[in-house]
């Protein structure tokens, strides 16, 4: 199989175009996705290959932009439309939750909702309080929706092109730092399938389970912790919902202890649905509490110092294993 | 009598009288309808009637559960809508959806049993009286949040110019909605992208306790067109010709790629904003004289006084609409309630839910 | 002196007597004028304070809670009124993005004194838009207060707290709860945010419950105690801030844990609770603490699939039978 | 002959537009350096609008102001100072280093906030303007606004909601041409006038590049509000000389089109009318440019020299002592 060096960017926009080029019935509308090829630069030269039609550029109206996703999905396109910041998704939360997320299920099932919604999550930037958010759990949340969160170019490919084939409505949370990392994507075709978690390493010691760009965190972190003898097996979850019960579980069942990193804010962020769902399916397996790493609850602060207190750290990360360990 | 009311009755009498100068149009067949196909619209403007008059009493009677809001009063303007496209044309409904789906073709026996929570129904029981619907027909649904089905709307209509279909889609919608932003964000989209759809206001007048003087200042819902670049009319909402006429134009514009329309139908509604309402944030003497413009029976006097027809035929066509109704009830009643076991069927495609499944989720 | 009334009755008092304490209280929603809300929480209030100060709105959530923030930072106290906590998604982006953030991003200079009234809620056939809530969501959210009383005493009491509140407060109440009757004392009183009630008490088994499943916990607990189990019914009564002392205290005496709440289960409250109490006490426990709570369907309208979704009083009574096991 | 302002009026707005472009200057090279978070939106080629109409107001008037308001701020009375030490994200800052650039708001001066969410300020100004009323003061409020955010439901929400309860609110339409990279005529159908018909609240339309054209525009809409007659749509045509925020590649437009607008800056269209009419010489310009710069060079060097705000912060202001 051969393998090319691409930008996690670039593999998002190289889903699109095979997707496009597949099936007629994809398209993409958003905030300047078009000429200006996304404010991301995630759509960059599909304008160009598919034209203004199917590549549209949409005003300001989130509200409009993914209740109309939902209209195009119900009536035979397969769109996929981008928010261009997750924040901004408060802004379509009606169309998203209580019309998305819902009219398969009202509808008695007599409707197919194949809806990919795209959108740009994180701290990092120094975008502060509106453009950081991570609100993944807003999501999880709500019966009817999908949500994946690639970590790798490779994932962010293969889960973006499963989602835009999924005739569910798929919430693919990309991250903002993350668009211009690299990574190994193959020529060939290839799907990364939606609710399966991937053990990036496997230890004996700890489960240390995270979401999209704090996997790389974790990365990080082990390097530290196996020079200190700390044996962790790492666990990239990848799709948030449907969560992987049977990787984690068959994880917990050897090392009977879990670390969950999420950049969510800690109260009432996904790091506690992980929890609460290992102590459910693994109490018995558990010698400590489950230790969550999550983000402070604060808006995020502008300050880059401040900002980078409020998300989790590789020393949090550190600390976090260290923890369970001493349990 | 509501205690302070936002509407008297001089204020009341003042409207009629404006509405007659200004909005009212006599009853005129369109050229190009057949006899047979004016009695079919007016025999659907009579099971829209039969079937929301019984909606009430079944109701009362606990067959029927959760809110149901009634069209009646409003019957011209679904039927004339939707007599004026085709069966794959689409439309976007509201909370006040039954008369909707009738009007574009539907099944008063599944509506029935959807309204009775039955597995029969539309949305096998889980979606009730404020979100059916019927896609086969073309009717994407009715919903619970004022203004929402706006966007939906622009998303069919932009699928069909897509597609290179030439579906139009008319997005009904009330008063109430024209003032959510999702209704402005929903326009100025369709009028960008000059896309084949007719937001069809149904303005009347009232968005539950609140009149619409008190929610626009200006009370001219059309006259917004004109800031979005596309025409705007108001016609009389009583009158099932005159909102026949207004859409086949807007159909006509819409079909060949000239955009959207926006048509404020406006009529009065003088019943309760749903079937519990006491209405007591008016004067309920004041919904009398509005009762004299009744769509159902304005149309059936002109059928017999001008469309050529013996008042026996008109009467036997109601009698036969309301015999289905009575039937759709009995139906209803006696139909199967949804095993537990369609719970969790629907909220994923089935492939996706056998997943889901062996993962134990979903699992009862 | 105390009197008995509804929760309904009790909003409404607490509201009149806020809006003659302070001038600066007012209230804006769809129909709370002279429909005096739906629900009749708002009877009375326009003929009393007037059209100015009571103000019937278009139908524009987003514009009722931005324009509540507007009057807020700028010396009012308003109160917005969502008809359908549902429909608080079409504001979401004025509560989240601005309300609860205002404060903070413009470094503590600007008072947010409002509250955000909806009813929450499923049991009446109201099926998927009009049945849900979203107490999870924003108690992810910093910056925001989530209160859910469901006793008259309590809603009176925390409402006037809310009123007086310079932070923004949820107010999130049950619309199945509206004519559940209780005591309330005729002098003037408010309840601090933060402080969970011990329902009743047991020394087997912990039952934290939120809004209407306190009641369906304390039936449970009622039965439960025929076959000789005794549970320890907890009301948090706020979401956001919660009391994990007292549950900790409880579970000192109990060692297991039940949460119920009616929201959905996945990503629900329960899990944000049950995931602290570990955090904080997992040596207490001696088993795995049981989350009851709606099913993760979208509301379904059928009665009999409506009454599977929403957690039961047998279903928590089957959930401590099987803990006690 | 048309209307003209009053000599030293002209002069000191003069001063303060050399103030906003400074500023925003300033901040092209910090951005350069590396020294600014996030992203920033330069106001340069809008400054006759932040002169012409904040800077008219009372003191105690509102403003409410989006993610392009240093003009707004600095036209409102806000200070240089902690304005770069909020943009540098220090503890001096108008937020103490939480807001940023896009978050600036001080209510001393006025100013309800920039704000991050296209739209997001508009039902605020509503709110504003309500509360202004309800409390019987004469105090106007003024919002800006520019093309993205005519098609938000927010805007319609808040307009028609102003009108409705005849609001002391002035909707300031900043039409600069470009929501980021689309082009006014891409996503807004119809137009401003008719909409403002349909609300029923009267509009004027200038060429927003033409100071005093903005300044009496202004004064007749700040007179029309304070005296209660309802909300007042004001719409500056302009042009945003500079990319959606600094560094944009602008690859949705061309040069020429943007060298075609430069010409016709406010600053220097001003400055032409101020030498013709003899009120100043041209090296008197200068000696006023140069003077700002340097007061601008001073703040940047304020701001940079300032602290970082304390780790203690950090849980500061999320509520208020009681609340939390």
């Amino acid at each position: 199989m051969s393998e090319r060096i691409l930008t996690y960017r670039q593999a998002v926009a190289e889903a699109m175009a095979e997707e496009m080029r597949r099936d007629s019935a994809v398209f993409l509308m958003g905030e300047d996705v078009g000429k200006h090829g996304g404010a991301f630069a995630a759509s960059k030269g599909l304008f160009e290959e598919f034209g203004a039609e199917r590549v549209r550029d949409t005003p300001i109206s989130e509200s409009v932009i993914a209740g109309a996703g939902l209209g195009a999905a119900l009536t035979g396109m397969r769109p996929i439309v981008e928010i261009m910041y997750m924040d901004f998704m408060a802004m379509a939360m009606d169309s998203i939750v209580n019309q998305a997320a819902k009219v398969k299920y009202m509808y008695g099932g007599h409707a197919r909702v194949p809806l990919t919604i795209r959108t740009a999550f994180g701290a990092g930037r120094g975008n502060a309080a509106q453009h950081s958010q991570s609100l993944e759990t807003w999501f999880t949340l709500i019966p009817g929706l999908i949500v994946v969160t690639p970590s790798t170019p490779y994932d962010a490919k293969g889960l973006l092109k499963s989602a835009i084939r999924s005739d569910n409505t798929v919430i693919v949370i990309e991250n903002k730092l993350l668009y211009g990392v690299r990574g190994p994507v193959p020529e060939e075709e290839y799907l990364v399938p939606i609710g399966k978690a991937a053990v990036r390493r496997e230890g004996s010691d700890v489960t240390l389970l995270a979401t999209s760009r704090m996997c790389n965190f974790c990365e990080e972190a082990i390097q530290t912790l196996t020079r200190e003898g700390i044996d962790v097996e790492f666990i990239d979850l990848r799709t948030l919902k449907p969560f992987d019960v049977e990787t984690v579980a068959a994880s917990v069942a050897k090392t009977h202890r879990v670390v969950v990193v999420n950049e969510g804010h800690r109260t009432g962020g996904y790091s506690n649905e992980v929890a609460a769902k290992i102590m459910d399916e693994c109490f018995d397996d558990l010698d400590a509490p489950v230790i969550r790493v999550a983000a402070e609850d604060v808006p995020i602060p502008y300050n880059a110092t401040l900002e980078a207190e409020v998300i989790p750290a590789v020393k949090d990360i550190i600390a976090g294993v260290k923890q369970v360990i001493d349990e | 009598m509501a205690k302070t009311s936002f509407v008297t009755m001089e204020e009341t009498l003042a409207a009629i009288e404006d509405y007659k100068r200004e909005i009212m149009q006599p009853l005129t067949a369109p050229e190009g309808l057949s006899g047979d196909q004016i009695l079919k619209m007016y025999r659907r403007m009579a099971l829209i009637r039969e079937f929301d008059t019984s909606v009430k009493g079944l109701w009362k009677q606990n067959y029927i559960y959760g809110l149901a809001h009634s069209y009646v009063c409003a019957e011209a303007i679904g039927v004339g809508a939707c007599a004026a496209l085709r069966d794959s044309d689409f439309i976007t409904s509201t909370h006040r959806g039954h008369g909707h789906t009738i009007a574009k073709g539907g099944d008063v026996k599944k509506m029935m049993a959807e309204l009775m929570g039955k597995y029969d129904g539309y949305c096998l029981g889980k979606g009730g009286s404020m979100h059916i619907a019927a896609v086969d027909e073309g009717m994407l649904g009715a919903t619970g949040i004022v203004g929402s089905g706006m966007p939906i709307a622009v998303g069919a209509a932009l699928s069909s110019k897509v597609l290179g279909k030439d579906n139009v889609v008319v997005c009904f919608h009330g008063d109430g909605g024209t003032n959510q932003g999702v209704w402005h964000e929903s326009i100025n989209l369709a009028a960008t992208w000059d896309l084949p759809v007719i937001f069809l206001c149904e303005n009347n007048q009232w968005a539950i306790s609140l009149p619409y003087k008190k929610a626009s200042k200006n009370p001219r819902v059309s006259d917004r067109a004109i800031g979005y670049g596309i025409p705007g009319v108001t016609v009389d909402g009583f009158n099932v010709f005159a909102v026949y006429n207004a859409v086949a134009k807007a159909v006509e514009r819409a079909r060949s790629g000239n955009g959207p329309t926006l048509i404020e139908a406006k009529y009065y509604r003088y019943i309760g904003h749903f079937v519990a309402d006491d209405e007591r944030y008016r004067d309920m003497a004041t919904n009398a004289p509005w009762t004299a413009f009744d769509p159902v029976e304005r149309m059936c006097r002109f059928l017999v006084e001008n469309g050529g027809f013996s008042e026996e035929q008109v009467q036997a066509v109601y009698e036969s609409a309301k015999q289905e109704v009575l039937d759709a009830i009995e139906y209803a009643k006696t139909a199967p309630e949804p095993p537990l076991s369609s719970l969790y069927d629907g909220i994923y495609s089935p492939e996706f839910m056998e997943i889901l499944k062996s993962r134990g989720e979903y699992v009862l | 002196m105390t009197r008995t009334m509804t929760i309904k009755q009790a909003l409404n008092e607490a509201l009149k007597e806020e809006f003659r304490r302070d001038e600066t209280v007012i209230i804006m929603g769809c129909d709370v004028g002279v429909r005096g809300n739906p629900f009749g929480i708002t009877l009375g209030l326009y003929d009393e304070f007037g059209p100015e100060r009571v103000r019937d709105t278009p139908i524009s959530e987003a514009a009722i809670v931005g324009a509540c923030l507007g009057a807020a930072a700028t010396g009012s106290r308003p109160i917005g009124e969502i008809l359908f906590s549902d429909w608080i998604t079409i504001g979401m982006d004025q509560l989240v993005n601005q309300i609860a953030k205002i404060r903070y991003m413009f470094g503590g200079k600007i008072n947010v004194p409002l509250v955000i009234r909806a009813p929450v809620g499923a049991g009446g056939g109201q099926a998927a838009q009009h049945s849900q809530s979203f107490e999870a969501w924003f108690s992810h959210v910093p910056g925001l207060q989530v209160v859910m009383p469901i006793t008259p005493y309590d809603v009176k009491g925390l409402l006037k707290t809310a009123i007086r509140s310079n932070d923004p407060v949820l107010f999130f109440e049950h619309k199945r709860g509206y004519e559940i009757r209780g005591e309330v004392p005729e002098e003037d009183y408010t309840i601090p945010f933060g402080e969970a009630v011990v329902r009743r008490e047991g020394a087997d088994v912990t039952i934290v419950a939120i809004s209407i499943m306190v009641h369906k916990a304390l039936a449970a607990a009622e039965s439960l105690n025929q076959m000789g189990i005794k549970c320890e019914v907890i009301d948090p009564r706020t979401i956001y801030p919660f009391d994990y002392d007292t549950v900790l205290q409880s579970l000192d005496k109990t060692h297991r844990l039940i949460v119920t709440h009616e929201s959905n289960r996945r990503s629900g409250i329960g899990a944000e609770i049950v995931s602290q109490v570990v955090e904080r006490g997992f040596d207490l426990l001696d088993d795995h603490p049981v989350i009851v709570a709606g099913l993760d369907v979208p509301m379904p309208y059928n009665r009999q699939l409506e009454a599977m979704v929403i957690p039961s009083e047998e279903k928590i009574k089957n959930a401590v039978l099987k803990l006690m096991d | 002959m048309t209307k003209q302002a009053d000599p030293k009026l002209l002069v000191d707005r003069y001063r303060l537009m050399w103030v906003i472009r400074l500023h925003e200057e300033a901040l092209k090279v910090l951005f350069t350096q590396g020294k600014i978070g996030g992203t920033t939106h330069l106001y340069i080629g809008q400054e006759a609008i932040a002169a012409g109409v904040i800077a008219q107001l009372r003191e105690d008037d509102y403003i409410v102001s989006t993610h392009r308001g240093h003009g707004h701020m600095l036209a409102k009375g806000g200070e240089l100072r902690p304005m770069l030490a909020e943009i540098l994200g220090k503890f001096t800052g108008y937020c103490k280093g939480k807001g940023g650039s896009m978050h600036i708001a001080s209510l001393e001066v006025g100013n309800l906030g920039a704000n991050g969410i296209v739209s997001g300020g508009l039902p605020i100004s509503v709110g504003s303007g309500l509360s202004a009323k309800m409390r019987g003061t004469d105090q106007v409020t003024v919002v800006s606004f520019s093309d993205g955010a005519t098609n938000e439901g927010n805007t319609h929400e808040a307009m028609n909601l102003a009108a409705l309860w005849k609001l002391p609110v002035i909707f300031l339409f900043e039409n600069n041409h470009y929501a980021v990279s689309t082009e006014v005529s891409r996503s807004m159908a119809g137009g401003m006038k008719n909409r403002a018909a349909a609300y029923h609240i009267p509009i004027q339309q200038v060429d927003g590049n033409d100071f005093e054209a903005v300044h009496f525009a202004a004064e007749e809409a700040i007179d029309y509000v304070r005296s209660g007659s309802g909300p007042y749509l004001l719409e500056c045509e302009t042009y945003r000389i500079e990319g959606h925020y600094y560094g944009d590649p602008m690859v949705y437009r061309s040069k020429e089109e943007v060298d075609a607008w430069r010409k016709k800056g406010p600053i220097c269209r001003l400055e032409q009318a101020l030498v013709e009419r003899g009120i100043l010489r041209e090296a008197e310009c200068r000696e006023i440019e140069a003077e700002v710069r340097k007061e601008v060079e001073d703040a940047v060097a304020y701001a940079e020299n300032s602290p970082e705000p304390p780790i203690e912060s950090i849980f500061e202001d999320v509520f208020t002592e009681e609340g939390a």
